[in-house]
C-alpha cells in the first residue's frame, strides 16, 4: 500500500542515523527556520564592520553589549510571556519600581543584600500580581498590564517622592561594574538569562506547555496543563528579571530614578517580535530573541556611532521593524508556496 | 466665601522633582498668606487647556505656569482672558506668534540660554582649573533636539565653551532619546568609543540625569574621574547623589537653580497681583549657582531645595 | 442524465511535501447528488477548497456548465454560484444567528441593513433546515455543534448556488438533524443543483447519492455514474486498497470489578442525577442525540466542569478532580469531541500534539523532555494510525481532518492510564483507520484498561461495546448490555418519549 | 415530536409581538449587556457630583466635555479598529502629525481649506497604509502600528524641525473656536463621530462585516467579505479620523506641535477597552465606547478639582481601569453561568 510504504520509507529514514543523532536534524532545522533572519544580522552586522569607522572595535562592541542588557535581558521573559499569547506592558515599570526600591532599601537598611532583595522581591510581586489577574480572571493581559504599568510608575514615584534616590552604601555600586573576564555583571546577567530561558523554553516541559498554552489554552488545560499556574509563574519571572534588571540599571548609573525607561516594554516586544516571536502565542524562539536584540543594538549603535540625527533616527526604527515583520511574513508565505 | 483667592499652579512634567518643588513651595506660601494653590499638571496644550478650564470650575483668579511649549503662549493666553484670569509664567517664557517673548505675561525664571552659558563658564574655568590644553579636550554635547528648552540650554553652553576657546571640532553629539539617565548613557556610549583618541572629556546636556548617563558611559570606557568634567543643570536629587557618593566621580558639577524660589516668588507675584497689588515686572530673571562636591550641602541650603 | 455541469480538469494541488491533488478530472452532472470518497488525507477537502476558490491549483481548471474556471478568490466563486458547507465551523460566534446566515450577503435597504428582511430570511431558512426552534437573534456562540453545523448549511442554502458542496456534515449532527439534511439534499437534486457530498459514512452514500467518484492519495481512482453493481465492499477496497470484511471486528473479554463508579452526578447539562459504573477491560459506550448532556455528563467527571452534586469514586475511592490535569494524573483521561477549539494546537508539530500530556513519563527528572522517548512514540503512533503526514514535525494544522482527530487520539492513546474516555473518537476518521482504532481500544481493554466511548454513531456504540449508557435530554435512561443492545432498542430510548 | 412542538410554541410567542416592533427587544437586550457599565456611570456621576465641589457646574460640565474630544473622537474608529480584532498604536502620532502638516501648510499657502485638507489627507494616508501592511502581508497590526508610530512621529518631528510650528492664517484658530449651542466645533466633532461610527457599526452591512471579520477573519473571507478591503477601509477611517482630531487640536493650541499626545493611543485603547470592546475583536457597542470615555474624563477632572496629588493619579488611573475590567469578566461569568 502506498501510505504503508510511504510511511515505511520515512521512518526508516529517519531512524536510520542512530539514536544518538536523534536531536540533532530537529536543531539543524530549527537553525533553518531562524536562518534567514540570522543571515539577516550577519549580513548587518559585516555592512555595518565594513561601513561604519569605529563600529568593529573591542570597545565599542563591549560598549554595545552592555547597552542592550536591559532589553535583552528583559527581553528572554517577555519571549514566554508572548509565547504564551499573553504580552505584558508593565516591564518599564516594574524596572523604575525596583530600581527606587532597591536605592531607598539598601540606603536604610544599609545592607546591599537586603535591598537587592528587596528590589527583586518588589518585582515578583509585581509580576505574580499581573500573573494572578490574567490567569484567575482572564483578563486581556495588554490591559491588565497597562493598568500595573500605571500604577506601578505611581509605586515608584510615591516611593521616591519623584526625585532621584541616592545610594549611600558603595558597595551597591560594585553589583553594576564589578566585571568577569572583560565583562560586567549586567552583561553575564543577560548571557545567563539568554540560556536558562533558552534551556526552559526548548528542553522542558515547562517551556513546551508554555507553547501549547499559547497555541490553545483550553486545549492545555484539557490535556492536563496546569495553564492557571503556569501563566502566574510565567508572569512572576518577568517580574524577577525585570526586577534584576531594574537594581542592576540602578546599580550602574548610581541612582534609583523613577522616571527611568519609559517605552521599555514597546522596545522589548520588538526585539522579540523582530526575533520571530509570534503575538499570538504559540511560537518563540530563543536564538531569534537574541538576534532581534543584537540588530535592534547594532542600529542604534551604528546610528550613535554615524551621528543620525534624531528625527531620522525615528524613521530607522519604525521602518527596521516594519522591513522585518515584512520579512518574516514573506519567509513564511514562501515556505507555504513552497 | 468672596475674597479666597485660589490660584493655580500648572506645570509641564508634574512628575519632575524640579516641578514637585515649585508646586511645593507655592502651597506653603499659600498655607502661609491665606490662599489656595491648585496644582495640576499640563503635558501637553490640550492637558494645559483642560487644566485652566478646570482651574474656572473652581473659581480661581489666577494660575502660575510653566507650559509644556512657549508656543502655546497666545492660545493659553487667550483662554485666560476669557474666563478672566491672571497668568504669569515661570521657567519657560511664552513666545508670540513671531517667536518674541509675550512682554505682557509677567516671567519669572532663569533663561535656558544663560544658564547654559554658566554651564559652559564653568567647564571652561575648570579645564584651565586642571591645567589642560584646550585643544585637546573633546566635548560630549547630549543633545535632545525634541525639546526646545534643552536646545536653548546645550547651545548656551557650546557658545559659552566657544568663546573661551574651545576646539569646534571636538564637540561630539550624542542624541538621546529620553531626558533620563540610561537613554544618555545609550547616547553616549558610542560616541565615546568612536573618539577613543581623546584623553580629556567633558561632558554636558539638559539636566543632571542625562549628564550622569554620560559620566557612567566614560567610566565604561575607563577615563578617570581625573579625565572628566561634567556639569548638569537644576540641582536635584540626581546631582546630590551623586555628589554624596566616597570617592569624585567625574560629575564635577551642577548650576543649581532654586526651584524653591522660583515656586515662591511666582506665586507670591501673582497673589500680589490679584489682591490688588501692582503688576509683577516683565521678566524677572534668576541665575543659577554652580554647585560642587565641595559646597553642594551649603548650596543647597542656602536655595532652599 | 443531463450534460455535464461541473466539470473538473487535470487538477492538481501541491503543498509542501505533499502533492495533495495529482492530475484529478471528473465531471457531475445537475439534479445529481455525488459522493467523494476516499481515506483520510485523499484529498477531498482540497479539491473543495479548488471549487471554492480557496486553494489554488498548480496545474488543471474547473469547468461550469461549458466555461473554464480557475478562481483567484472565494468571491469569485461565490459570483459562479458556488456554496460549499466546509468540514470545519466557519461561524463567526458573537454575531447573531441570522447575521451569519447571511453573511457575506446581508440584505440593505438605502445603505442600512434591512432587518426585517434579514430576520424573515433567516426564519424562513431556518424553518425549512428543520431548526424552528432556534431564534433568529441569538448569538452564535450559544448554539451547540449541531446546531452551528445546521447554520453553516443554511448560510450555502441562502446563497441559492447552482452547486452545492457538502464537506462531511453529519460528523457533528444529531440523528434528527440528519434526517433533515437528508431531505434538505434530496430537495436540492430535485432542484437539479450539483450537489457534491464528502462522507465516510457508507450508509448515507447507498441512501442518498446518485454518483460516486473516489480518491486515494491524491489521485482520481474512479467514478461510478451510478450505484447499480456498486456495494459496500468494491467501494472499500477502492478507497483503501485493501479488503476490510468487518469494520468493527468485536473481540469479546472477560471483564473485571468497576474501576469508576458515578452515583448521582448532577451538574450543567446533566439535568437528572446521572449513575453508571465502568468495569476493568470493558468498553462502554455512550449514546444519544447530540445535546443529550453525555459530554457534559463525563466533563463532569474528568474534572473539567465543577458537579453541583453525586460523587465520583475510582478504584474504590472517592475522587472530586477539580480540573482534568487532576483526573489525568490519578489515571482518568479524555479526549474532548471539539478537535479544533479543544483539541489540537493547531501551529504546533504533530509530535507536540501528541506528546503533550504523556511526555511527563519520559521526562527526566520531572524537568527535562526526553527528545528520544518524544520522538519514537511519535512515530509510533504515526505508523499505528497511519497518520498521513510530510513527518513528525509537521504543523499539524495542515493536516486532513481526519489525520488531525488521529494525532488527537494518539496523544490520549499514548497515556499511560487507566480509564480512557473518548468523544466522538471517529468522528471524520475513514474506514481502514477506524478499524485500526477500534482494534486499538480493543488492545486496551485486554490489558485490562477502559474504554468509555461516547458516540453518536449508532452502529458504532451497538458493534464495539460491552454495555451502552444511553442518556436523553440530560438524563441518563438506562444502560442497555450489548447482547440487548439493537440499533431499534438504542435509538428508542434515545429519542424523546 | 416533543422538539419540533417546542420549537412551534417558541416561533408563535416571538411572531405574536408583531411586525412593528421587532428591533425592539434587541436594542433592550443591547441596554441590558452594557447596562452594568452604564449604571457604574450613572453612580460614578452622582457620586462625583455631590462629593465633589463645582463637579456639578455647567463651566465644569462644558470643560470636562472638552477635555474628553481627542480622546473621545477617536476612540469612536478605535473602537473599530479593535471590532476587527486589530489595534492602533499610531494614533497619537497621526495627531501631531497631522497638526503639523496642518499648520506648515496653512501657513505656506495662506488657505485654511488646503491646510486642513492636507492635514486629512495625511492621516488618511498613514491609516490606509497601515491598513494595507496588516491585510495585504498579514503582519500583526501591533508591530505594524507600532513601526508605524515611530515613523510618523519622525516625519511630525521633520516636518516640524523639532519645533512647534506657529500658525500665521488667523481664520485657522476659528476651527477650534467657534462655538454653537454653547458647544465648539471638536464637541460636535465627536458628538456626530459618535453618532456616525455607532450606526456605521450598529445598522450597516459594513458594520456587521468588520464585527463577523473580527470574530473569525476567515469564516467572514469564505462568506465572500471581502476582509482585506475591509481592513484596509477600517483603518484608513481611523487616519482621518485622527487626522480630523490632530487638525482640530492644532486650531485650538494655535501651533503645530510634533511632541503632542504622547501615550494618547493606550488612553484611547483603554476608553475603548473600559466601553467593554473586546480586546480579541468581534464585540463592540458604541455605548459603551461613549460611557468608558465619559468615565475617564469625569475621573479625570474629578481628580483636578479634588487637587490629587499626580503620583496617586497613576494609582487611581491604573486601579480604575483593572477594576473596570474585572467587573467586565464578573458580569460575563455570571452570564454564562446564569
Ligand atoms: N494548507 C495545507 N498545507 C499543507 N498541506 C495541506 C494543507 N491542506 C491540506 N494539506 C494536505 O493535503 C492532503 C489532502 O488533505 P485533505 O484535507 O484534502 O484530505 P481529505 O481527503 O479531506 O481528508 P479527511 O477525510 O481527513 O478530511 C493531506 O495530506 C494534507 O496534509
Ligand atoms: N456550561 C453549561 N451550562 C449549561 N448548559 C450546558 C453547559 N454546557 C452544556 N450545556 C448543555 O447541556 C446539554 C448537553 O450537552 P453535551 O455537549 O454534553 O451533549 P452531548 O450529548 O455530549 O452531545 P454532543 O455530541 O453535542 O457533545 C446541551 O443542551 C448543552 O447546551
Ligand atoms: O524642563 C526643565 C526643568 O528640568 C527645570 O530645569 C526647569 O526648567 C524646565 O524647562
Ligand atoms: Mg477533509
Ligand atoms: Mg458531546
Amino acid at each position: 500500500m502506498a501510505t504503508e510504504k510511504l510511511a515505511q520509507a520515512q521512518s526508516s529514514a529517519e531512524f536510520a542515523p542512530g539514536k544518538g543523532r536523534v536531536g540533532l536534524p530537529k536543531a539543524i532545522r530549527t537553525l533553518m527556520d531562524t536562518s534567514g533572519l540570522i543571515a539577516i544580522f550577519i549580513l548587518l552586522f559585516i555592512g555595518l564592520s565594513v561601513a561604519v569607522p569605529d563600529f568593529l572595535t573591542g570597545r565599542n562592541i563591549v560598549g554595545l553589549l552592555l547597552s542592550v542588557t536591559l532589553i535583552g535581558t528583559i527581553a528572554t521573559t517577555m519571549m514566554l510571556v508572548l509565547a504564551l499569547g499573553e504580552v505584558d506592558l508593565s516591564v518599564a515599570s516594574i524596572v523604575a519600581f525596583t530600581g527606587v526600591v532597591a536605592a531607598v532599601i539598601t540606603s536604610s537598611s544599609g545592607s546591599v543584600f537586603i535591598g537587592v532583595a528587596a528590589g527583586i522581591a518588589a518585582g515578583a510581586a509585581v509580576g505574580a500580581f499581573n500573573g494572578f489577574v490574567v490567569a484567575r480572571f482572564g483578563v486581556n493581559s495588554l490591559i491588565a498590564t497597562l493598568a500595573a504599568m500605571e500604577f506601578v510608575r505611581g509605586l515608584a514615584y510615591i516611593t521616591s517622592g519623584g526625585d532621584a534616590v541616592m545610594i549611600t552604601v558603595p558597595a551597591f555600586f560594585d553589583l553594576g561594574s564589578a566585571s568577569f573576564l572583560g565583562l560586567t555583571v549586567p552583561v553575564w546577567t543577560m548571557i545567563f538569562c539568554f540560556i536558562i530561558f533558552g534551556i526552559l523554553l526548548n528542553v522542558t516541559a515547562f517551556g513546551r506547555n508554555v507553547l501549547a498554552t499559547g497555541g490553545n489554552a483550553e486545549a492545555a488545560n484539557l490535556a492536563g496543563v496546569n495553564v492557571r499556574r503556569l501563566k502566574v509563574t510565567v508572569f512572576a519571572l518577568q517580574g524577577i528579571v525585570a526586577g534584576i534588571a531594574g537594581v542592576l540599571l540602578t546599580s550602574r548609573m548610581g541612582l534609583g530614578d523613577p522616571n527611568t525607561s519609559l517605552g521599555l516594554e514597546l522596545a522589548v516586544i520588538s526585539a522579540c517580535v523582530l526575533g520571530g516571536v509570534s503575538l499570538s502565542g504559540g511560537v518563540a524562539s530563543i536564538t531569534g530573541v537574541l538576534v532581534g536584540v543584537l540588530i535592534m543594538g547594532c542600529v542604534q549603535n551604528a546610528m550613535g556611532l554615524l551621528n543620525v540625527p534624531t528625527f531620522y533616527q525615528y524613521l530607522v526604527r519604525g521602518a527596521i521593524l516594519l522591513l522585518a515583520v515584512l520579512f518574516d511574513r514573506w519567509k513564511q508565505s514562501r515556505r507555504t508556496r513552497a | 466665601a468672596q475674597d479666597d483667592v485660589t490660584i493655580g499652579f500648572i506645570v509641564k512634567k508634574p512628575e519632575q522633582a524640579w516641578f514637585i518643588n515649585e508646586q511645593q513651595a507655592a502651597t506653603e506660601l499659600g498655607e502661609k498668606n491665606g490662599f489656595e494653590v491648585v496644582k495640576l499638571s499640563g503635558v501637553d496644550g490640550q492637558e494645559v487647556l483642560s487644566a485652566i478650564d478646570n482651574l474656572h470650575s473652581q473659581g480661581a483668579q489666577g494660575f502660575v505656569i510653566c507650559p509644556p511649549d512657549v508656543r502655546l503662549g497666545p492660545v493659553i493666553k487667550r483662554r485666560a482672558e476669557q474666563y478672566d484670569m491672571k497668568v504669569v509664567t515661570v521657567d519657560d517664557r511664552f513666545l508670540n506668534s513671531d517667536g518674541e517673548p509675550m512682554q505682557d505675561v509677567p516671567h519669572l525664571g532663569m533663561s535656558g540660554y544663560k544658564i547654559g552659558q554658566q554651564v559652559g563658564n564653568a567647564i571652561a574655568k575648570e579645564i584651565e582649573a586642571r591645567g589642560w590644553n584646550m585643544e585637546d579636550v573633546a566635548a560630549l554635547r547630549i543633545t535632545n533636539y525634541e525639546l526646545p528648552t534643552a536646545k536653548e540650554r546645550t547651545d548656551g553652553a557650546t557658545d559659552a565653551l566657544l568663546d573661551a576657546g574651545f576646539n569646534k571640532a571636538n564637540i561630539f553629539d550624542a542624541p538621546q532619546q529620553n531626558t533620563d539617565t540610561s537613554s544618555a548613557f545609550a547616547a553616549a556610549s558610542p560616541v565615546l568609543s568612536k573618539r577613543g583618541n581623546f584623553k580629556h572629556w567633558v561632558i554636558y546636556a539638559l539636566n543632571e540625569e542625562s549628564v550622569l548617563g554620560g559620566v557612567r558611559a566614560s567610566e565604561q570606557y575607563g577615563l578617570a574621574p581625573e579625565d572628566v568634567i561634567g556639569v548638569g543643570i537644576n540641582g536635584s536629587g540626581a546631582a546630590f547623589a551623586e555628589f554624596s557618593r566616597e570617592n569624585p566621580t567625574g560629575f564635577f558639577g551642577t548650576v543649581a537653580v532654586s526651584s524653591t524660589m522660583h515656586g515662591r516668588d511666582s506665586a507670591e507675584n501673582l497673589y500680589t497681583w490679584i489682591t490688588g497689588g501692582d503688576k509683577p515686572p516683565a521678566n524677572t530673571e534668576t541665575a543659577g549657582t554652580l554647585m560642587t562636591r565641595d559646597n553642594w550641602q551649603q548650596v543647597r541650603e542656602e536655595l532652599d531645595l | 442524465m443531463s450534460e455535464s455541469y461541473l466539470r473538473f480538469d487535470g487538477i492538481s494541488v501541491e503543498f509542501p511535501g505533499v502533492r495533495a491533488l495529482d492530475n484529478v478530472s471528473f465531471e457531475a452532472h445537475a439534479g445529481e447528488v455525488h459522493a467523494l470518497m476516499g481515506e483520510n488525507g485523499a484529498g477531498k477537502s482540497t479539491l473543495l477548497k479548488v471549487l471554492s476558490g480557496v486553494n489554488k491549483v498548480t496545474a488543471g481548471a474547473l469547468w461550469i456548465n461549458g466555461e473554464r474556471h480557475v478562481f483567484a478568490n472565494e468571491r469569485e466563486a461565490l459570483a459562479q454560484g458556488i456554496a460549499i458547507i466546509y468540514q470545519e465551523l466557519t461561524l463567526s460566534p458573537n454575531l447573531s444567528v441570522a447575521e451569519n446566515l447571511l453573511l457575506g450577503q446581508l440584505p440593505q435597504k438605502n445603505g442600512f441593513i434591512d432587518r426585517r428582511t434579514m430576520r424573515e430570511s433567516a426564519i424562513s431558512v431556518l424553518r425549512d433546515l428543520g431548526e424552528q426552534g432556534i431564534d433568529p437573534a441569538t448569538k452564535v456562540r450559544d448554539l451547540s455543534i449541531g446546531q452551528q453545523q445546521m447554520i453553516e448549511i443554511g448560510r450555502a442554502l441562502l446563497r441559492n448556488a447552482r452547486i452545492i458542496a457538502f464537506d462531511e456534515p453529519t460528523s457533528s449532527l444529531s440523528v434528527q438533524e440528519i434526517r433533515n439534511l437528508k431531505r434538505i439534499v434530496q430537495r436540492l437534486r430535485d432542484e437539479g443543483k450539483v450537489v457534491l457530498y464528502v462522507t465516510h459514512r457508507m450508509d448515507e452514500v447507498f441512501e442518498m447519492c446518485d454518483a460516486i467518484t473516489v480518491f486515494r492519495d491524491g489521485k482520481h481512482i474512479s467514478t461510478h455514474p451510478t450505484l447499480e453493481h456498486i456495494d459496500h465492499d468494491l467501494l472499500v477496497s477502492e478507497m483503501v486498497g485493501r479488503e476490510i470484511a468487518d469494520v468493527y471486528g468485536y473481540r469479546s473479554r472477560e471483564h473485571g470489578g468497576a474501576v469508576l463508579e458515578v452515583k448521582d452526578l448532577k451538574g450543567p447539562g446533566v439535568r437528572v442525577p446521572a449513575s453508571f459504573e465502568v468495569r476493568q477491560g470493558e468498553v462502554f459506550g455512550l449514546f444519544g442525540l447530540v445535546g443529550a448532556g453525555r459530554s457534559e455528563l463525563l466533563r463532569l467527571v474528568c474534572g473539567a466542569v465543577s458537579a453541583e452534586e453525586g460523587a465520583v469514586h475510582f478504584k474504590g475511592e472517592a475522587c472530586q478532580f477539580a480540573s482534568p490535569r487532576e483526573a489525568i494524573y490519578a489515571g482518568i483521561a479524555m479526549c474532548p469531541e471539539d478537535r479544533k477549539s479543544q483539541g489540537i494546537f493547531a501551529i504546533a508539530s504533530v509530535a507536540d500534539n501528541i506528546n503533550i500530556s504523556c511526555r511527563r513519563f519520559f521526562s527526566r527528572w520531572k524537568v527535562f523532555r526526553n527528545a528520544t522517548r518524544e520522538k519514537d512514540n511519535a512515530q509510533d503512533y504515526i505508523r499505528r494510525l497511519r497518520i498521513k503526514t510530510p513527518g513528525p514535525e509537521t504543523r499539524i494544522g495542515t493536516l486532513s481532518g481526519g489525520n488531525q482527530q488521529k494525532a488527537i487520539l494518539a496523544r490520549w492513546l499514548s497515556e499511560d492510564i487507566d480509564v480512557f474516555v473518548m468523544d466522538e473518537p471517529t468522528r471524520g476518521i475513514d474506514v481502514g483507520a477506524r478499524r485500526d482504532i477500534y482494534s486499538l481500544l480493543y488492545d486496551l481493554a485486554e490489558q485490562g484498561k477502559s474504554v468509555v466511548v461516547i458516540s453518536s454513531d449508532l452502529a458504532e456504540v451497538s458493534s464495539i461495546c460491552d454495555r451502552i449508557g444511553v442518556m436523553r435530554d440530560g438524563e441518563m435512561v438506562d444502560i442497555v448490555p450489548r447482547d440487548q443492545a439493537t440499533p431499534e432498542r438504542l435509538l428508542g430510548l434515545a429519542l424523546p418519549a
